[in-house]
């Protein structure tokens, strides 16, 4: 028998003087294998991987478990070995893809530099070759223009950028054990497959073994030979993926698959009626950044997106969908006023039906307050969205306190409602953020931006560190209120399965521009844009017998200028967008 | 957990679906802040320790003049640089309660120095609630007991006494009453300006920056020394030294605050692009608020320090004035005044107790500093 | 591109304010009633120096302090004539010390390089023990080392800088035969370099480094200690550690560098403290730098001199705090200089 | 007479090399000869450094102080005789007949004659731009400019129509008033003598602006800081002032030998090194001082003792100061205030001040009793001492004190027991101080609590020097503390005026000095009658030749100050330590430490001051 890369062996983890939070937890990974590590949200996985490398919170113990990692015929227990020996290891043997890595970068360190740094500390490498290997990397990741990234600093990237930077540093030196905590959870399904793709190969290169935690069974469906299911600290099931996936044992695991959304087989079409009560519209909005990255060279401009025209009706969701760095976040926070949009552009907002609209894009400061109000956003990235010295109850309460709505002790039933609402226990007030889980944190950002009752809902992606049982409850939880109270939404998401559940109208973003928007249905039935076609195409299937060619999928639709002729275009000389048939824009010449 | 058949382990325990919530004390969560905040600072030992020892020292404050068994400026004129001398319990093997032996000065004027000769035969109880000088209990009640004093013909030194023949243990309490107080009035001043300047201009940055740097860069390229010498002609003279040194540190307190804002400032020109900044924005916050919420409490570490570390210049402060004319004089009592004192080498070598004075700072700086580290850490939320 | 239009941007504003501080300097220093050689008057009659008097007499006139108090700041700068012609800061002259009687430029000079040497020396002196120091501190906080580190270091701040001064050189001469007071051997002095000069040198620098370089040194060491206890827990730290960075290698890289923040912003103290910090110091120790020099004009009011100093001190000032904006901008990239909003 | 000059070993080169001639020709035809076995001192042989300690690089000039060359100057009885001069002759007063040296040479061997005091004369005191506001007013008597010819090389007339009763010990001063000048030197500065281009060069290179300027510049008898400078002192400055350490090397042209023919001074080479002032007491402490008294204060002594038992090679000895009290408080009779000043006035308030202080309290606190307690008046070795004097008003005694405050009518009383001004204001009478001496603090501190005792309370204030002088002339100050007269020796050559209202630097009468000095332009008249009788005291002695008749009138003038207490001495002659390395000889034990009369150690003639074995110490 081989023995195991890495064996995990009846771990324990707690914090504090509080119960055990991980309990006898058991796995072992062969050399080579990909084990997927599926579960609850918050139950534990995280830590489980973070125990490996031994880089766990300062509050936490380690109770019980031994971790027993062989290679090159050495056998060792990472949870006792010597310092020394564990830097050895990290970075260099075993390398890990944090959750949340829009935090996990150094914010004062150009990209390029931190990625090389593992080159130069365990393959000691010359700087100009450590260079052409992370620009190669770089390309592999799925980054169109490497040098800019090498330069960049993290502020100035896209979620998917920098998580792609961080899944560059991680396989740059060519680990034997990765360990990918929700690699893909910020990347459209092309970068994903794109990404996955290069995984696999790494592993046929090299023999690397993956630990793999995601929430996406697709994504579970096309890598793992072992999948294991976590809930509540504790290992639910375990085995080989076709069996697990195929025909799950456990009373959670069936549950947890049968929560899986896909996106549905559409027959026809739906026309969807055009509606006229506009609660927010942009037009012509463009946004230019300049490089901080040039120094002394002359300043780059980054057309982050370009003459975005979307509209959204009153109680209607509006998704956008599109390829990672495409402009998404921006156009959001174009649209909440937190960036002003290039000149030309405007940005408008009407209240109620019937009252005056308000211009976004400037505002008195007495419009502003009464549009803060009415509208939230959830953030891409909720760690650095919430303030690290507040307590989540503070946290929680303040947008009331800013708004003075309520009493003290009134502010704190809502906040604790809030909890409750997206499936956290209202005991966590007194935590602080980094104290919890990637997608308790996610849902925190979501209840915080619903204690206003807004009318308006900015949602960046808003689910995407959820499994799939709390996605589940949380999009109910969305439909609930807009069925209830009218709330509209700009939906920004990389999972058309999530879209096309909840989405009344998609638009498909490439390049910071437009290329199609139509109902989900329209879309789904006839997808005109190549760059659609290959997004459907690319999405995988929780089913381990219909994998999707990752290699193919991973082209996606190539660079624009490779497109049928209809809707080639380069640089932003981008053709019109045209209506089709009616509800249905494609950006082509006609 | 059990192994199938087809080679997976499932786990065998009852499993339910509910949310199991996990136990906190329901207490816990309704507790304010700063009760959460106490209960971890009481974990941090030293700091509780500096803690209760600050407090003594500030309760003490009102009491000084009860608990010095004499008067800040009463002069002995027989023991003029007296050693300390110690609190005895046994006389011969035989316990008699605290007591001390009489002490007999000559001048020795070979070496010139005072030279004590202790009379180890004849033991004098101390005596308690006696009669004194005449102090101001809380600076209000007039009164002249003190807690003990020596017996007649002899005297209590603990700490020696001084060039004029004034117990230095007795000065250190009274001199703590303006030390621990006055001085830190500067330190006061000096950070709300700082905080406050410091923080309109890295939050708002633009041209409130533009204006509070170059009123930073004025002030700061005008030394003090010219402004010293000024202000030491222009106070009247028939304000007392406390009064004068009451405007001395608050006017260090206005000069003192460009270094802490442009500290402040140039953190906040960072953590105002942070994304939770971003955020409580976005929720409508006013930039008083988000300052106050988000921004301060992430540079309270650095606050904290600073703020330990002015201590020991504002005590120190006029040790450095006096040299202009400007520190506080006698009658008034200082632990800067008595080091002043002491600022000579036969201070070192022949009279070291006359700089015991530096005891006091140095342990009411450590205990600041340990105190602001326990606080600094039980504002931590990394640390449970 | 941008940079250097901030930097030139930044420079005219230096500019701006050296002449503002230019004209408040000259203010206060003729704050205190009488002028330098009114006093001189004084004194000499009290001491009975009669044939001084038509010394200091002449002098008036000369350098003009028998003109209005603005006409002497114009001619001071430069920008009126004097009684002599133009001859101010702008065109290069610097005046004329009463107190030392001799061009302020040459009182000056020497002093110079020797207050830069021994600033020099107790800011290496502050950075070669907070750096180490105040990082140890803090990534091994709560421990021994720690508390030791604290102690020492306010056992520094929480000496009056002459008494411990007093008690280094006493001692120092006693137990080590280090020497009192100055700056180098007297015989050394206008000496031309030799390596006995270099050594008498180092060994007089002990004492004024330790006693000016502690305070500073505690400072920073606790303010640095505080700021990496943030940084420390903060989640990049864990990624650096992920790839298997040092210890040492780790802190200095990334939270060292984030911690120094708050130190950048104060390099355009450094500059001055340089000049003006040690001034009492450097008074009671006896060091031939600018510090006690200027001490002497301001209390004579011996203004010209005094100016200068001053002025020259405010320079430091002003490029200093130019450093370390530019510094900011440079290491921070995060840092925009813009107004809130938009 | 005598046996011949001997060489010193210090020049010997130079000679031997022709750079300098021998000896015997650089003596002046009749040196000074100094019979040093009169004053009981031994001869000793030339060679040796001297170091010693100064605070300040201006302090160069106490090598002028020190070195004490003097036309005429003080001998140890405080009698004044001809030094560099050969004689003087006085006539009625008014005419002075001064007879130079034949053969006499500046330190750069150039003849001393009186062309140089012509150069003085004509080219600089009478020199519009030199001397912007004229001639000298010492050289002004009653209005009228001394009238001054030289009939010969040798001889130099000096004369006014009336007395000038001051002229002699203007010349004898610790700061002398420098009639001559280097003319040989200085010329090439001086406009009447040198062409403008050479001077348009020396002015630019010196970075001067006028002749006048630079001349003023290198003309510094009393700086003593131009090592190009020629000059008549026992040593000249040998180093430029850019250092820390000045470094002076004996004169060779000096005009004074010992009876067995050694030129003076004994020793070679004074080594004067600028320090912190606050260092002093440490570095003669370490033994890195020969002779050292400034900078060092009465508190210093047992570390000096301490040093000395340490073996640090040196003696500690404790001279009396001159000045005629230690610690004087000056209540300034013209204070701005009204109410305060009529208080002031009244001579029953200041003699209440004065029996209110505890003298023997203060002397044994600060000076182990050392000091002599009592108010301000002429020292014990003056003809004019009186114990009468020095004691009245000045024992402790309270309760006389209080009976005079009440005479005055001054019985209210604050709760806290502080009398209560006319106006109802609490007494509070502000002492001023320069705040420089630590005595003075301690001082007051003691008078303040026998002074609470009174019904006064005493507030000190430390303030700088030079702003203390400008208060205290603005009548701003209620009163100061300094020292006392500096002249605590008066014989009855001395003038007089410092006693009477004459000068502001007395500071109980700030104004009435100004009015004197400025002519009536600022300040006010004297208007008390004891004030006014000064004044004419002062006037009568200016008018009278005769001694008796001066010595009357210093009487008189000590008994006015001992009954008005204008100043309120409480202590005299306070010992002053002064470190004296082991070797060094003819330093008398017991001594005057005084300014003027007495320039320091210039009295006490330095240059006969000599190392036991100077060749031991080059070769340490
Ligand atoms: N520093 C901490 N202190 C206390 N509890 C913590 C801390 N960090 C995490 N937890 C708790 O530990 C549990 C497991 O967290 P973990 O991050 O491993 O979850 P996860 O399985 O990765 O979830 P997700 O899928 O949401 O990322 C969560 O309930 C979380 O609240
Ligand atoms: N502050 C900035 N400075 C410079 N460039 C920026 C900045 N913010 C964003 N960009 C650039 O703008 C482009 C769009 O970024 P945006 O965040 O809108 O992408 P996104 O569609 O949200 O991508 P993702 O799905 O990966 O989050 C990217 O190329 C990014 O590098
Ligand atoms: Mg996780
Ligand atoms: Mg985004």
């Amino acid at each position: 028998m081989v023995t195991p890369l890495l064996d995990v062996r009846d771990l324990s983890i707690g914090f504090g003087s509080a119960p055990a939070i991980v309990r006898d937890v058991s796995f072992q990974v062969m050399p080579g294998e990909t084990v997927a590590l599926v579960g609850e949200s918050g139950s534990g996985k995280t830590i489980t991987c973070r125990s490996v490398l031994r880089i766990l919170p300062p509050t936490a113990r380690i109770d019980s478990g031994a971790i027993t990692f062989t290679a090159g015929g050495q056998s060792c227990n990472l949870l006792t070995e010597t310092r020394r020996m564990m830097r050895q290891i990290r970075g260099n043997r075993i390398s890990m893809i944090f959750q949340e890595p829009m935090r996990s970068l150094s914010p004062l360190h150009r990209l390029g530099d931190q990625v090389a740094e593992v080159l130069r500390l365990h393959r000691d490498m010359s700087k100009a070759k450590a260079k052409a290997r992370v620009l190669e990397t770089f390309v592999r990741v799925g980054f169109p223009e490497p040098a800019r990234v090498w330069k960049s600093y993290p502020f100035e990237m896209s979620g998917g950028m920098r998580q792609r930077a961080m899944i560059a540093m991680a396989m740059v030196a060519k680990p034997e054990l990765l360990i990918a905590d929700e690699p893909t959870t910020a990347l459209d399904v092309t970068t994903q497959a794109q990404v996955l793709g290069l995984i696999k190969d790494l592993q046929k290169e090299t023999g690397m073994a993956v630990i793999l935690v995601t929430h996406d069974l697709g994504v579970v469906a096309n890598m793992a030979e072992q999948v294991v299911v976590m809930n509540k600290g504790r290992v639910m099931e375990r085995g080989p993926a076709p069996v697990v996936l195929g025909a799950p044992a456990h009373g959670y695991t069936r549950k947890l698959f049968a929560a899986a959304p896909a996106i549905p087989e559409v027959a026809a079409p739906a026309r969807a009626q055009p509606g006229n009560d506009i609660i927010l519209e942009l037009r012509d909005v463009s946004k230019t950044y300049t490089m901080r990255a040039g120094g002394w060279s002359r300043p780059v401009g980054i057309t982050a997106c370009h003459e975005v025209n979307l509209s959204l009706e009153r109680g209607k969701t509006l998704a956008v969908v599109g390829e990672s760095g495409s402009g998404k976040t921006t156009c959001a926070r174009i649209a909440l006023g937190a960036e002003l949009p290039d000149a030309g552009g405007q940005v408008l907002f009407r209240p109620s039906s019937n009252a005056d609209v308000v211009k976004i894009h400037d505002m008195n400061s007495e419009e502003r307050v009464c549009f803060q109000r009415q509208a939230q956003m959830v953030f891409q990235d909720p760690y650095s969205s919430l303030s690290p010295r507040m307590r989540i109850g503070q946290t929680l309460t303040e947008p009331m306190e800013i708004h003075g709505l309520g009493s003290k002790s009134e502010r704190r039933e809502k906040a604790a409602e809030m909890l409750r609402w997206v499936g956290l226990d209202p005991s966590m007030l007194t935590r602080y953020p980094h104290a919890f889980s990637g997608g308790q944190r996610q849902r925190l950002s979501i209840a915080r931006a619903l204690t206003l009752d807004p009318v308006l809902l900015v949602c960046d992606e808003p689910t995407s560190a959820l499994d799939v049982s709390v996605q589940d409850q949380i999009l109910c939880l969305l439909e609930n209120i807009r069925d209830r109270m009218g709330l509209s939404y700009l939906f920004i998401s990389h999972d058309l399965a999530v879209v096309a559940r909840i989405a009344d109208e998609v638009a498909v973003m490439r390049q910071g521009v437009i290329v199609e928007q139509a109902p989900p249905d329209t879309l789904f039935y006839n997808p005109r844009h190549p760059y659609t076609r290959a997004l459907i195409a690319a999405q995988p299937e929780p089913d381990v017998n219909r994998p999707i060619d990752l290699k193919l999928v991973a082209k996606g639709a190539g660079a624009p200028g490779s497109w049928p002729e209809p809707f080639r275009f380069e640089g932003i000389a981008v053709p019109a967008l045209t209506e089709l048939e009616p509800g249905h824009k494609v950006r082509c010449h006609v | 957990m059990r192994q199938l058949p087809d080679g997976r382990y499932v786990d065998e325990a009852p499993w339910s679906d509910d949310q199991d919530l996990s136990a906190l004390e329901r207490s816990d969560m309704d507790a304010p802040n700063w009760v959460l905040v106490w209960r971890k600072f009481k974990r941090h030992k030293l700091g509780l320790i500096s803690g209760i020892f600050l407090l003594l020292s500030y309760v003490m404050l009102p009491f000084a003049g009860f608990i010095a068994p004499y008067t800040p400026n009463e002069r002995s004129s027989d023991y003029l640089y007296a050693p300390p001398q110690s609190i005895n319990l046994w006389h011969e093997g035989e316990f008699i309660g605290p007591f001390v032996y009489p002490t007999q000065a000559t001048a020795d004027l070979v070496n010139y120095r005072w030279t004590y000769e202790t009379d180890t035969t004849r033991p004098m109880p101390l005596q308690f609630f006696c009669e004194g000088d005449t102090y101001k209990l809380f600076g209000l009640i007039p009164s002249n007991t003190h807690l003990f004093c020596a017996p007649e013909g002899a005297t209590v030194f603990l700490w020696g006494s001084d060039r004029l023949g004034r117990d230095v243990f007795s000065r250190i309490l009274y001199g703590a009453q303006l030390s621990l107080t006055v001085g830190l009035i500067g330190i006061t001043v000096s950070f709300a300006l700082g905080i406050f300047f410091g923080s309109i201009a890295g939050y708002f940055g633009g041209r409130t920056d533009w204006l509070i740097n170059r009123v930073i860069e004025i002030l700061r390229s005008l030394p003090e020394l010219p402004l010293w010498l000024a202000l030491s002609a222009a106070v009247p003279s028939n304000w007392g030294p406390v009064a004068v040194f009451f405007i001395i540190s608050i006017i260090l307190g206005i000069l003192d605050w460009p270094g802490l804002a442009r500290a402040v400032r140039s953190k906040f020109l960072s953590l105002r692009e942070e994304e939770y900044v971003r955020a409580a924005e976005m929720m409508g916050a006013k930039p008083g608020r988000v300052i106050r919420r988000h921004l301060l409490p992430n540079f309270m570490s650095h606050l904290i320090a600073s703020a330990t570390l002015s201590i020991p210049a504002m005590i120190l402060g006029e040790t450095a004035l006096s040299f202009l004319g400007l520190g506080l004089r006698a009658p008034a009592v200082s632990w800067g005044v008595m080091l002043n004192d002491a600022q000579n080498l036969a201070s070192i070598e022949i009279y070291p107790w006359t700089a015991i004075p530096m005891l006091p700072i140095i342990f009411v700086v450590l205990a600041f500093n340990f105190l602001g580290d326990g606080l600094r850490a039980s504002l931590d939320p990394y640390k449970s | 591109m941008m940079f250097l239009r901030y930097a030139i941007y930044r420079f005219i504003t230096m500019l701006i304010t050296l002449w503002v501080v230019s004209i408040l300097i000259f203010v206060i220093i003729n704050l205190p009633p009488g002028d330098y050689l009114s006093n001189q008057i004084a004194e000499l009659r009290a001491t009975g120096q009669a044939e001084g008097v038509a010394k200091a007499e002449f002098l008036r006139t000369e350098y003009a302090l028998d003109r209005p108090i603005w006409e002497q700041y114009l001619i001071w700068v430069g920008m009126a004539p004097g009684p002599q012609g133009w001859y101010g800061l702008i065109q290069g002259n610097f005046g004329w010390s009463f107190e030392f009687d001799r061009p302020v430029s040459e009182v000056v000079g020497d002093a110079l390089w020797l207050t830069v040497l021994v600033n020099l020396a107790a800011v290496l002196f502050v950075y070669m023990v907070a750096l180490p120091l105040g990082v140890i501190a803090a990534a091994k906080s709560e421990t021994w080392v720690d508390y030791t580190a604290a102690f020492v270091g306010y056992l520094g701040l929480a000496t009056p800088n002459f008494l411990l001064a007093l008690m280094l050189f006493y001692y120092g001469n006693k137990y080590f035969d280090l020497p009192i007071g100055g700056l180098m051997a007297p015989e050394f002095e206008g000496q031309p370099m030799s390596w006995e000069k270099v050594k008498s040198i180092l060994v007089h620098l002990i004492v004024p480094t330790f006693v000016i370089g502690t305070s500073g040194a505690a400072a920073m060491m606790q303010r640095l200690r505080a700021n990496m206890l943030d940084e420390l827990s903060k989640p990049y730290v864990e990624t650096a550690k992920a790839k298997g960075l040092g210890p040492a290698k780790l802190l200095a890289k990334y939270p060292l560098r984030m911690a120094f923040n708050p130190f950048v912003a104060d390099i355009g103290n450094l500059l001055p403290a340089m000049v003006s910090g040690s001034v009492l110091v450097s008074v009671v120790l006896g060091l031939q730098t600018i510090g006690p020099s200027l001490l002497t004009a301001l209390k004579s009011q011996d203004q010209f001199l005094a100016g200068f100093v001053l002025m020259f001190v405010a320079l430091l000032t002003l490029i200093g705090t130019m450093i370390s904006d530019l510094l900011l901008v440079l290491l921070d990239p995060r840092i925009r200089y813009g107004a809130r909003g938009g | 007479e005598g046996p011949p000059p001997s060489e010193s070993s210090f020049w010997k080169t130079e000679v031997q090399n022709g750079i300098l001639p021998p000896v015997a020709e650089r003596l002046p035809s009749e040196p000074l000869v100094v019979d040093l076995e009169a004053k009981g001192r031994s001869y000793g042989e030339q060679g040796g450094t001297l170091r010693t300690l100064v605070s300040r690089s201006k302090d160069v000039r106490q090598m002028v102080v020190y070195g004490y060359a003097r036309l005429v100057g003080y001998d140890h009885n405080y009698e004044l005789y001809p030094d560099i001069l050969r004689d003087i002759e006085v006539e009625e007063g008014r005419k002075f007949t001064l007879h130079l040296r034949d053969g006499h040479r500046w330190s750069d061997g150039h003849p001393f004659t009186s062309e140089d005091f012509r150069y003085y004369w004509e080219h600089v005191a009478l020199n519009r731009e030199l001397s912007p506001a004229g001639p000298p007013q010492s050289m002004i008597v009653d209005g009228v400019l001394a009238d001054v010819s030289f009939p010969d090389e040798t001889t130099v007339v000096i004369e006014w129509p009336t007395a000038n009763p001051q002229f002699l010990q203007l010349l004898a001063q610790a700061s002398p008033f420098f009639i001559y000048r280097p003319a040989h030197y200085l010329k090439q500065f001086h406009a009447d003598f040198t062409d403008k281009t050479t001077l348009r060069r020396a002015i630019k290179k010196a970075r001067v602006r006028t002749w006048a300027a630079l001349h003023n510049d290198r003309d510094n008898m009393y700086k003593f800081d131009n090592p190009e400078l020629p000059t008549l002192q026992p040593w000249m400055n040998a180093s430029g002032t850019k250092s820390s350490r000045h470094v002076f090397v004996r004169n060779p042209y000096y005009h004074r030998i010992d009876k067995q023919g050694v030129q003076l001074p004994y020793i070679d080479v004074v080594e004067m090194t600028v320090v912190g002032g606050g260092l002093i007491a440490a570095k003669a402490n370490a033994g890195e001082v020969d002779l050292q008294a400034r900078g060092l204060d009465f508190p210093d002594i047992s570390i000096l003792k301490k040093g000395e038992s340490d073996g640090a090679g040196y003696r500690t000895l404790l001279w009396a100061n001159g000045a005629a009290s230690q610690i004087t408080i000056y209540p300034n009779l013209n204070f701005a205030d009204p109410v305060w000043r009529d208080v002031i006035r009244d001579v029953r308030f200041r003699r209440a001040l004065s029996l209110g202080i505890d003298r023997r309290m203060i002397n044994r606190a600060l000076y182990f009793g050392l000091a002599k307690e009592g108010g301000m008046t002429a020292l014990a070795q003056s003809p004019f001492f009186d114990p009468a004097n020095l004691f009245r008003w000045s024992i402790y005694y309270p309760a006389k004190a209080n009976a005079l405050l009440d005479e005055m009518g001054l019985t209210d009383r604050t709760p806290a027991g502080i009398r209560k001004l006319p106006d109802g204001r609490p007494m509070e009478f502000v002492i001023e101080t320069a705040g420089e001496r630590q005595e003075v603090e301690n001082a007051l501190a003691i008078v303040t609590d026998t002074w609470r005792e009174i019904g006064i309370k005493l507030i000190m204030r430390p303030l700088d020097r030079d702003i203390l002088r400008n208060r205290v002339y603005s009548g701003l100050s209620m009163s100061a503390v300094w020292y006392g007269w500096d002249n605590g020796l008066p014989q009855p050559y001395t003038p007089p005026e410092y006693l009477a209202p004459t000068h502001q630097e007395f500071f109980a009468w700030p104004k009435w000095g100004q009015y004197y000095q400025t002519g009536g332009e600022v300040g006010e008249p004297p208007d008390m009658p004891a004030a006014e009788r000064l004044m004419q005291l002062s006037w009568d002695w200016d008018h009278t030749e005769d001694s008796e008749a001066r010595s009357a009138i210093w009487r008189e003038m000590l008994e006015i100050h001992a009954e008005q207490q204008f100043g309120i001495g409480i202590l005299a002659e306070a010992p002053q330590p002064v470190v004296v390395s082991e070797r060094l000889r003819n330093v008398p034990d017991e001594a005057k430490w005084a300014w003027d009369p007495g320039a320091h150690f210039g009295i006490h003639r330095i240059d006969e001051f000599y190392y036991d074995d100077p060749f031991q110490q080059l070769t340490q």
